[in-house]
């Protein structure tokens, strides 16, 4: 606005502005908490939303994976034993690996040896097999290369018979088992992540809250307890108890808690000379409640994140677990001991630890995006 | 007087998630050479980042320059790449920052952090540097110089820490000194003793320096002229005796009155601004200070006002001064202050 | 060997292509683990025995298909009327490997040494309660060692006072347990004695040589076997050196035996697959027979499997050819507890031929006898517990092939597996703590009473509260008496009695599959005790 | 406005805090005053001084190192029936420092403020809650519609209008005011005093008064202490304190308030508080050198400041 | 700072007392027996062998020795190995582990460094997201599937390096990069987070105000600040990694101490149990004191000062 105008302005504009809203205090933000805030955040990270979906549906796939087709997990048919993956529709599509077709390429001084070779290796069932000649061969050792393609649903008969990841050494269906493995794995996973919550929380909490001697005497248990290799206490435990799905639990926990009682305590020191905990005490509320209505709600976000990280740890040291042959009793399967019979047919059958294995990274990143997506959420500086 | 420093209408933005922060909304300010500029207003009206604009230390990430220019020695400070931004950083205009606690990098020696600025634009070697160092300690009134330089900033105090901030920001002997509330964190008496500091080194070095502060007291203390900022803006301008002894903008009031002074009569109120100061993401239309002021015209609802000249070096943007308002008087508390402060001038002298 | 299915790999050199190299008498092996221990007096594993058996000589070797074979001895032992007293002519050129004559005084020093008490040895014990004369009193502490039924006449002849006349007693002197120690060398060494290089003295056709002299042969990781130069037989010992390194993962195995590492790679059941079309390909038969276990009584009570139908109905439901198909590693269906191809009945053949298949899959029958057990108890389900001791994937999924059967085939079973570490499995058994369990038993010398003793009433394997009077009788019989014809009928007699009454349920006789190079010639592989025998190995071009 | 009645007395406090290694920090080192009922006494003195300190053992939130501290009478410290010390906790209140860490994130307005009256069972229900609440947001210049609020959507001296209504909801009689203002804008901290001396004025509140803006603590004091090192250097009225400041630190401390008038601050002459000029002959003690005017000094400098005391009268 | 560190050494004496302890009783609290063939032996007869080892005695006596020999360095005989002292075992063992397991963790937190340096100066950008998806690709991915995939791809396709084995350099290559994939994703999520928090903080906003370049604050200023964090957690790291990998070690065929725990574990070899989990437990407290005075040589203000204060 330049001067030439301001004298054009209208004089009863400068009248004293009358009816002068209550400026006092007007807070014009929507109202919105901190949840909602975080939650906010939460959505609109991306990465952090597919993993979302992405476990919701492993999880329902978990639950519902095992009834979509007619194989129980614990039905063996042996002549049904290492069958390749087949998906009806997919199974013309060979490169996508669902063609219920085993290939591999043999060698020999000559195409003929190597072909004798090749229906050695897939039962002499020479008519379902396809040889692909690779090299032609000049007769010295190994010079010569063929690709056979077995199709072994035809050869045994099976023409309508659809296993969509494959079956095992017994002739359980892979999908069946892959999902019901997941259940297992997941459920021991929430729950070890759930006690440690419950277990840590407390700890920590108490440590924290109460300071001084306490609090050393209860970091010294903790540090004693890190002292003493996990393997050992899950020995222990699992002399004690009958091997399965509580007893890895168990051994879980007790080698799991300190981790978020660390966590908890540190926060808890943090927290426990803000002002506003000070606030209470003059007030005279109980300790209970502060620690009840001030403290948990303050770490809540932490604690979630720290879970969200616990879980696919869990999952993690059961697979271990199962690798040392520790884990979940058999028949029953979890993605530790899928992973762990996958990779001894890793170069033959590497359906059998492919699914797996990828489920369990799968599960693994996106707990683990996801728990960083959490971080962020529940970091204020990350709220607008 | 030569103008060093002109920043012209200036304005940035923030973008984020709750929508465009207007942070600064139509800046104009100049620096003469050997000057002390201070910039008042509360906290969020946008001095820190207009004066960070004038170092380039704004994110680059959310920061969006609507207008202006900055013109540093006539060279518009906007426009330049980041390598000869770093050349003018440290070294023609430097800058003191508030928190002396967390400006200093706690893993490397004092001595180190004042060296770095001269290796770079001074071409010292590093005993050069450190030598320099110990210098500039002693000159900023370190006891111990070359022991201090050696050690890390934990083992200072904060008014040390402090001490040190400022010889960082002198070590290149800059044209230009931003300080952005040098003395906030810090206890009165090592408040003064910081204020005495910058005060003898500009009188040695003949720079010039903006000093940024809400502190009012400070203000009268150092400052040759003073810019009054409200929601993004300068409202008010003028020399220390214009804006102390002869206040035009009601929030400039307001803040003159909401100090209590030591003579002041206890059972009277302070004089206070209701309200709360408005969201830049939606500033008000008109005047943004309207909600507030109680002698709001209804002008200031529907246009901003601009720069009425008072005097020479004396502006403000209310349309009080406009010749169809009403007169309005300094509020009486004010008034009665400023006569106190004249009468107790006069009983000094 | 003992009980259990441990696999272990050895393999042989393969580097292939260079004709002038792979003439060199040189191969390289791997083992499957570490070497527990190198003490003769206490050795008790596969590992001990093998690396005992290629550095020491005892009275005799074994040859090829278990033929005795001269070794310290020369000739045939002088054997009492009654079979009690056995006289060995020992040679006179046999030297320790710093030289030292090999003595009779070796054999009685290294003999009371095993029974010693002192000495902590198991095997002493076990080998010899019952053969040698005192021995079980001895290592009771009741009598002193110098009673031990073991005397040098001179220094080369030894005199043997046997307990009961052993006509196997030939063949358990080739066993590690038996091989003479210098005793100069092992006092002098004391406590030290065979646990590194340094100190030890052999006087087999190998030496073997660690890399650090003195470091703990238990914890080497590598080490060799060397010709041994002063062997009373060193011309016929044709290999200069065989090489070994420890690696358990069978897929690293086979992978170092593609890369020419190794000339021996054992195959998992996983690999075999892959490999079967190898040209190296071989499966090696074994003399371990598995078979499981079914406690009658467990923490003193009496569970379901007292019950004789319920026994049968179990062995009888059980598929064992489509379960050797799952372990896929070349072990043959077991239908008794005598092995194929381990002894031969006097003057006829194969006693597993000569007693046919005891145990067959027969459902209907299972179902019958599970009928009738069920009734019998009372009950019409029946929660059993199958412990297993080994993380090794075929066998778990055998063990899971095995409850899957079962529970298929005789309705109202239901069966929990019960995983736990090996060593675990042993304890639990001894403490008799289990329902079901795969257990097995290698031979510990050339006579079917290396098995059927297990199952005596309150025998140290049996483990299992199985007790018939008829069958105990027939065993002890056996050791009273030296008549060969008297002592395989007994055996014929109580092994039909064992499986048809199901005390046990055979499983199966072990295969080992491996690729292996071409070009080792010559190796032995014994039916017992060391499981390779290469004093005759060569390499071919 | 302050009547003759002691309503709280504080008698050689101590409170020493371990620094480790057998080491100690002696925040409040003793320190004895009295404050009056009605009155706002104020107390000053650097960063670090051991203000706080000394608010936060008076209201228990610390235990005394020794000494005691007598609220109408009785002792802080004693060991107190949960009664008696829901009670105290009842009368006595305090205002944190730092609008942003005092009020918990997590919890409306409304909760907030009310958690004493749900302490106490002052109300008897929800209703009744929420009146009280509402009533208490407007007694601090807030609207009732805040109180489903949470604390970040205020600004700062909203925030500690909050705490101040938090405080007042149990109907203290003594209020510890510990740097109420000091992380406030200064236009802010006009308004929270204002509040302040309006609720004193209504409802016959007692202030501790901590702080480090001296000529704030002037305005709102009836008298100051000031303290240094964990000790009460001075105590007096505090006009008479402004007036004639006696201790080498009160007069330091005093010359360094920068005053918003460019001229005196043109003018302002400095004064260097240095320790070493002091007597150190003996252990200085506290002493009243006038009516209502005590400095810590050692009976050489208590003869010495009473001859300067009278010079100027 | 010697009185620092001995207090220090007073608390680990005393921690690892009651860690030796509370596995002393543990483990005698677990079935099992040193017997090897004890199937085939008589009860008499194992009661011998048990005498010699000194099992029969009562347990307090039995820990009252076990105590005695502890102090004298001396762990006890294996069950599992004839002959063979625990400490034996350790020294052996522990050698390649460490090597490894010290290789890895400075390999892997070296790149990790980088990784989360990448990251971080490219906040959100291609890089950050690439650095972010190796790193979490390197937590998520099991190391037995991640050194199967390695031996498979450069032994056994290409043929670069061995399959497995131990005693040469070559050797060594393919184990230290599949234990070095944890501690590398550790240090560049955390390196990452720092870096980010650390670039926003006052004292990079002043080295930039005095006109230093983008890379002279990430250098000189703000790496090591964000590594301050990073070597808290790099003890525990360390520690469980120079202690062995089971996997790693028995896919490629490594005479380390994890896979000989895991064994030992499998065979109820208790001495050596027990030896390992008081080296592990001593590692573990060496490694945090180590730890806590590294972080006063990174952090000035942690320095633990002795004299002035
Ligand atoms: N990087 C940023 N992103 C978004 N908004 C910002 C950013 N920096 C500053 N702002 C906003 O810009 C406005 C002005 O901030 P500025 O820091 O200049 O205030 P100030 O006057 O210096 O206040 P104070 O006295 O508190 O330092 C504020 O509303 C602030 O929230
Ligand atoms: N909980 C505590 N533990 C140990 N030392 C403490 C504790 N609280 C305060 N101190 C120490 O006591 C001394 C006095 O602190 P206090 O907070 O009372 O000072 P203050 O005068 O309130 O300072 P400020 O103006 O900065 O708030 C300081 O040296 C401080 O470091
Ligand atoms: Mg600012
Ligand atoms: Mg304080």
């Amino acid at each position: 606005m330049d001067n030439k105008n301001l004298n054009n302005l209208p004089k009863e504009l400068f009248k004293p502005l009358v009816n002068q809203e209550n400026t006092s205090e007007k807070i014009s933000r929507p109202s919105r908490t901190f949840g909602q805030n975080a939650r906010r955040t939460l959505f609109k990270n991306i990465p952090a939303m597919i993993s979302l979906t992405l476990l919701i549906l492993i999880i329902l796939m978990s639950i519902i994976g095992p009834f979509m087709n007619s194989y129980g997990s614990k039905d063996q048919k042996l002549e049904h034993a290492k069958l390749p993956p087949r998906v009806p529709g997919l199974e013309n599509v060979s490169w996508l690996g669902f063609n219920g077709t085993l290939s591999d390429e043999m060698t020999g001084a000559t195409v003929e040896q190597a072909t004798q070779k090749a229906y050695l290796r897939f039962n002499k069932d020479e008519e379902f097999i396809d040889i692909k000649v690779i090299s032609e061969g000049d007769g010295s050792p190994n010079s010569a290369e063929v690709k056979a393609i077995y199709h072994i649903y035809d050869a045994k008969g099976l023409d309508d018979t659809y296993y969509w990841l494959g079956t095992d050494q017994l002739g359980r269906d892979q999908w069946t088992r892959l999902w019901e493995g997941t259940r297992v794995s997941l459920i021991i996973a929430f729950v070890a992540a759930l006690l440690d919550l419950v277990i840590g929380v407390a700890y920590g909490g108490i440590s924290g809250f109460y300071g001084g001697r306490v609090d050393n005497f209860m970091q010294r248990i903790i540090e004693i307890l890190a002292g003493i290799p996990n393997l050992v206490i899950i020995l222990l435990m699992m002399l004690f108890l009958k091997p399965g799905m509580t007893s890895i639990i168990i051994a879980l926990v007790i080698t799991g808690w300190t981790g978020m009682a660390r966590i908890v305590r540190g926060e808890v020191l943090k927290l426990k000379n803000q002002e506003f905990v000070l606030a209470a005490r003059t007030l005279g509320t109980s300790n209970g409640k502060i620690i009840r209505k001030h403290l948990i709600p303050n770490i809540s976000g932490i604690i979630i994140v720290n879970t969200m990280f616990t879980i696919p740890t869990a999952v993690f040291f059961e697979s271990f677990l199962s690798f040392i042959g520790l884990g979940i009793a058999p028949p029953a399967a979890s993605l530790g001991s899928l992973i762990d019979i996958g990779f001894d047919n890793m170069q033959i059958y590497p359906y059998m630890l492919v699914f797996p294995a990828a489920l369990l990274s799968i599960i693994m990143i996106a707990f683990n995006i996801l728990g960083d997506g959490l971080r962020d959420a529940f970091d204020p500086k990350m709220h607008k | 007087m030569s103008k060093l420093l002109e920043v012209k209408d200036l304005r940035i933005s923030f973008n984020t998630y709750g929508g465009e922060v207007q942070a600064v909304r139509g800046v104009s300010f100049d620096l003469n050479k050997g000057e002390t500029l201070a910039i008042v207003g509360e906290s969020g009206s946008g001095k820190s980042v207009s004066t960070s604009a004038v170092m380039g230390l704004l994110p680059k990430s959310n920061t969006v320059v609507k207008s202006g220019e900055i013109l540093y020695k006539g060279k518009d400070i906007l426009k330049l790449s980041e390598k000869e931004m770093e050349k003018i950083r440290g070294k023609e205009i430097s800058m003191v920052f508030q928190d002396p606690m967390s400006s200093l990098n706690p893993t490397m020696k004092v001595g180190n952090q004042i060296a770095e600025g001269l290796i770079k634009h001074q071409g010292l070697n590093k005993a050069q540097a450190k030598e320099k160092a110990i210098e500039l300690l002693a000159k900023v009134g370190i006891p111990n110089p070359e022991l201090r330089v050696n050690q890390y900033p934990h083992q200072f105090s904060g008014g040390m820490r402090q001490r040190v901030v400022i010889a960082i920001a002198l070590a290149c002997n800059p044209e230009i000194i931003i300080a952005d509330e040098p003395t906030t964190a810090l206890d009165v008496t090592i408040q003064a003793q910081i204020l005495e500091l910058m005060k003898e080194m500009q009188k040695e070095t003949g720079s010039s320096i903006i000093f940024i502060t809400h502190d009012l007291g400070v203000v009268a203390n150092v400052a040759d002229r003073v810019a009054v900022m409200y929601a993004g803006k300068i409202v008010e301008v003028g020399t220390v005796d214009d804006i102390f002894y002869n206040p035009k903008h009601p929030y400039t009031w307001g803040l003159l009155g909401s100090m209590p002074t030591l003579d002041d009569d206890e059972s009277e109120e302070l004089y206070t601004i209701p309200g709360t100061p408005p969201d830049l993401t939606n500033p008000p239309k008109g005047d943004a200070f309207a909600p507030r002021n109680k002698y709001a015209l209804e002008i200031d609802t529907l246009y901003e006002p601009p720069m009425f000249k008072v005097s020479d070096t004396h502006y403000a943007a209310t349309w009080l001064l406009h010749e169809n308002a009403p007169k309005i008087e300094v509020p009486e508390a004010i008034k009665k202050r400023i006569e106190s402060f004249a009468a107790k001038q006069g009983g000094n002298e | 060997a003992c009980g259990g299915g441990k696999d272990e790999n050895s393999s042989k050199d393969s580097t292939g292509g260079d004709a002038a190299k792979s003439a060199e008498q040189v191969l390289n092996f791997i083992n499957g683990d570490y070497i527990p221990s190198m003490d003769p007096s206490k050795v008790t594993d596969e590992f001990g025995f093998q690396f005992v058996g290629a550095t020491m000589e005892g009275l005799y070797r074994l040859g090829e298909d278990g033929e005795i074979k001269e070794g310290i001895a020369k000739g045939e032992p002088e054997v009492s009327e009654d079979g009690l007293t056995w006289t060995f002519k020992l040679r006179e050129d046999a030297k320790w490997s710093n030289g030292d004559p090999v003595t009779a005084h070796d054999f009685v020093y290294s003999w009371q040494r095993a029974v010693n008490p002192e000495t902590g040895s198991e095997y002493g014990p076990y080998m010899m309660a019952g053969v040698i004369l005192n021995a079980d009193k001895i290592a009771a502490g009741e009598l002193s060692v110098d009673e031990l039924g073991v005397k040098a006449v001179d220094d080369y002849t030894l005199e043997v006072q046997l307990a009961n006349p052993t006509p196997y007693f030939e063949s358990l002197t080739t066993f590690g347990t038996f091989m003479p120690l210098n005793q100069k060398f092992v006092e002098e060494h004391g406590e030290n004695f065979a646990t590194t290089e340094a100190t030890l003295l052999f006087n087999g056709p190998f030496v073997l040589d660690v890399e650090n002299d003195n470091q703990h042969i238990t914890q080497a990781n590598q080490w060799k076997l060397v010709k041994n130069e002063n062997y009373w037989d060193a011309d016929t010992v044709q290999l200069k050196e065989i090489n070994f390194v420890v690696s358990k993962d069978p897929q690293t195995n086979v992978n170092l035996y593609n890369q020419g590492e190794v000339d021996r790679a054992g195959l998992s059941a996983d690999l075999v697959d892959q490999y079967v079309s190898h040209d190296d390909f071989r499966i090696v038969p074994d003399t371990a027979v598995f078979y499981l276990k079914m406690n009658q009584v467990r923490k003193g009570k009496e569970t379901p499997l007292a019950n004789e139908n319920i026994r049968k109905a179990i062995n009888n439901a059980i598929d064992r050819e489509a379960l050797v198909n799952v372990l896929n590693n070349g072990s043959i269906a077991a239908t008794g507890l005598i092995p194929k191809d381990f002894v031969h009945v006097p003057g006829g053949g194969d006693f597993r031929e000569e007693n046919g298949d005891l145990a067959t899959y027969d459902v209907d029958a299972a179902v019958e006898a599970w009928n009738k057990g069920l009734e019998e108890l009372g009950v019409d389900s029946i929660e059993l517990e199958l412990l297993t001791g080994d993380s090794e994937g075929a066998v778990q999924t055998f063990n899971e092939n095995l409850a899957y059967q079962l529970e298929q085939n005789l309705p109202g079973l239901k069966i929990n597996i019960k995983p736990v570490p090996f060593k675990q499995r042993l304890d639990l058994n001894t403490a008799q703590d289990y329902d079901l369990q795969v257990s097995g038993w290698g031979p510990d010398y050339l006579d079917p009473y290396t098995f059927l003793s297990l199952f005596v009433t309150d025998g140290g394997n049996n483990k299992m509260g199985y007790s018939n009077e008829q069958y105990d009788a027939l065993i002890a019989e056996t050791v009273e008496t030296s008549d060969a014809d008297v002592r395989y009928n007994n055996f014929l007699e109580a092994e039909k009695i064992l499986i048809e009454e199901a005390g046990i349920a055979p499983l199966y006789q072990k295969g080992v599959t491996l690729l292996q190079s071409p070009k080792i010639q010559g190796e032995i592989v014994n039916k017992f005790g060391a499981r390779y025998e290469w004093k005759w190995a060569y390499v071919a071009e | 406005m302050s009547t003759n009645e002691k309503i709280l007395e504080v008698k050689n406090l101590k409170k020493y805090f371990p620094a480790g290694r057998g080491k100690v920090v002696k925040a409040v080192d003793n320190i004895s005053f009295d404050i009056y009922k009605g009155e706002t006494f104020g107390l000053v003195g650097e960063s670090g001084s051991g203000k706080s300190t000394a608010g936060r053992t008076i209201i228990r939130l610390y235990d005394a190192t020794e000494g005691e501290v007598l609220f109408k009478g009785n002792n802080v410290h004693a060991k107190l029936s949960k009664a008696d010390q829901l009670k105290f906790n009842r009368e006595m209140q305090m205002i944190f420092q730092d609008p942003s860490s005092s009020l918990n994130p997590r919890m409306t307005v409304m909760d907030i403020i009310a958690e004493g009256l749900d302490v106490h069972r002052l109300v008897k229900n929800e209703k009744e809650r929420r009146e009280r609440v509402e009533e208490l947001l407007e007694a601090v210049g807030l609207n009732r519609e805040h109180a489903n609020r949470f604390p970040h959507e205020f600004s700062g001296g909203q925030r500690q209008r909050i705490g101040i209504a938090r405080a007042l909801a149990v109907e203290p009689e003594l209020i510890i005011c510990d740097e109420p203002i000091s992380a406030l804008d200064v236009s802010i901290q006009a308004q929270v005093v204002n509040l302040l001396k309006k609720l004193q004025k209504e409802r016959g509140l007692t202030y501790l008064f901590i702080a480090h803006d001296l000529s704030m603590v002037k305005y709102i004091s009836d008298r100051i202490g000031v303290m240094h090192l964990g000790h009460m250097v001075e105590l007096a009225d505090s006009d008479e304190l402004y007036k004639n400041p006696i201790h080498p630190y009160t007069k330091s401390l005093l010359s360094a308030i920068p005053l918003p008038d460019p001229a005196y601050e043109r003018n302002r002459v400095r004064q260097v508080y240095d320790p070493s000029q002091l007597d150190t002959s003996e252990e200085p003690e506290f002493r009243e050198v006038r009516p209502r005017h005590w400095v810590r000094c050692t009976t050489k400098e208590f003869e010495q400041y009473k001859r300067e005391l009278e010079g100027k009268e | 700072m010697t009185q620092y560190i001995l207090r220090r050494i007073g608390y680990m004496i005393l921690t690892l007392f009651i860690i030796a302890t509370v596995t002393f009783f543990l483990m005698k609290l677990m079935p099992g027996s040193p017997l090897k063939a004890e199937d085939k032996l008589t009860e008499e007869q194992k009661q011998i062998v048990l005498e010699s080892y000194g099992l029969n005695d009562p347990v307090p006596v039995q820990y009252v020795r076990f105590l005695g020999n502890l102090v004298q360095g001396d762990l006890g005989i294996s069950y599992n190995f004839d002959n063979t002292p625990v400490t034996e075992i350790l020294v052996e063992r522990l050698g390649p582990s460490m090597q490894l397991g010290l290789y890895a963790v400075l390999i892997g937190t070296f790149f990790g460094i980088i990784l989360g340096l990448i990251a971080a100066i490219f906040h959100n950008g291609f890089w950050d997201y690439t650095s972010t998806i190796i790193a979490v690709l390197g937590t998520s991915i099991p190391s037995f599937v991640f050194a199967g995939l390695l031996q498979y791809i450069f032994a056994v396709e290409l043929g670069w390096l061995p399959v497995a084995l131990w005693g040469e350099p070559k050797h060594m290559v393919l184990p230290i990069i599949a234990l070095a994939i944890g501690p590398m994703a550790t240090a560049a999520r955390f390196v990452r987070t720092e870096m980010i928090e650390v670039k926003g903080s006052n004292y990079i906003i002043t080295a930039k105000a005095k006109g230093l370049s983008k890379s002279e604050r990430v250098w000189k200023h703000g790496l090591r600040n964000a590594l301050i964090p990073l070597v808290t957690v790099m003890g525990p790291m360390i520690i469980s990694l120079m202690t062995g990998s089971m996997v790693i070690e028995k896919i490629f065929a490594i005479p380390g101490i994890g896979e000989q725990f895991v064994t030992s574990v499998m065979v109820n070899d208790y001495p050596t149990i027990m030896g390992t989990t008081l080296i592990y437990a001593f590692g573990f407290i060496v490694i945090l004191l180590i730890i806590d005075l590294l972080y006063g040589l990174i952090d000035p203000r942690i320095r633990v000062t002795g004299g002035s204060k």
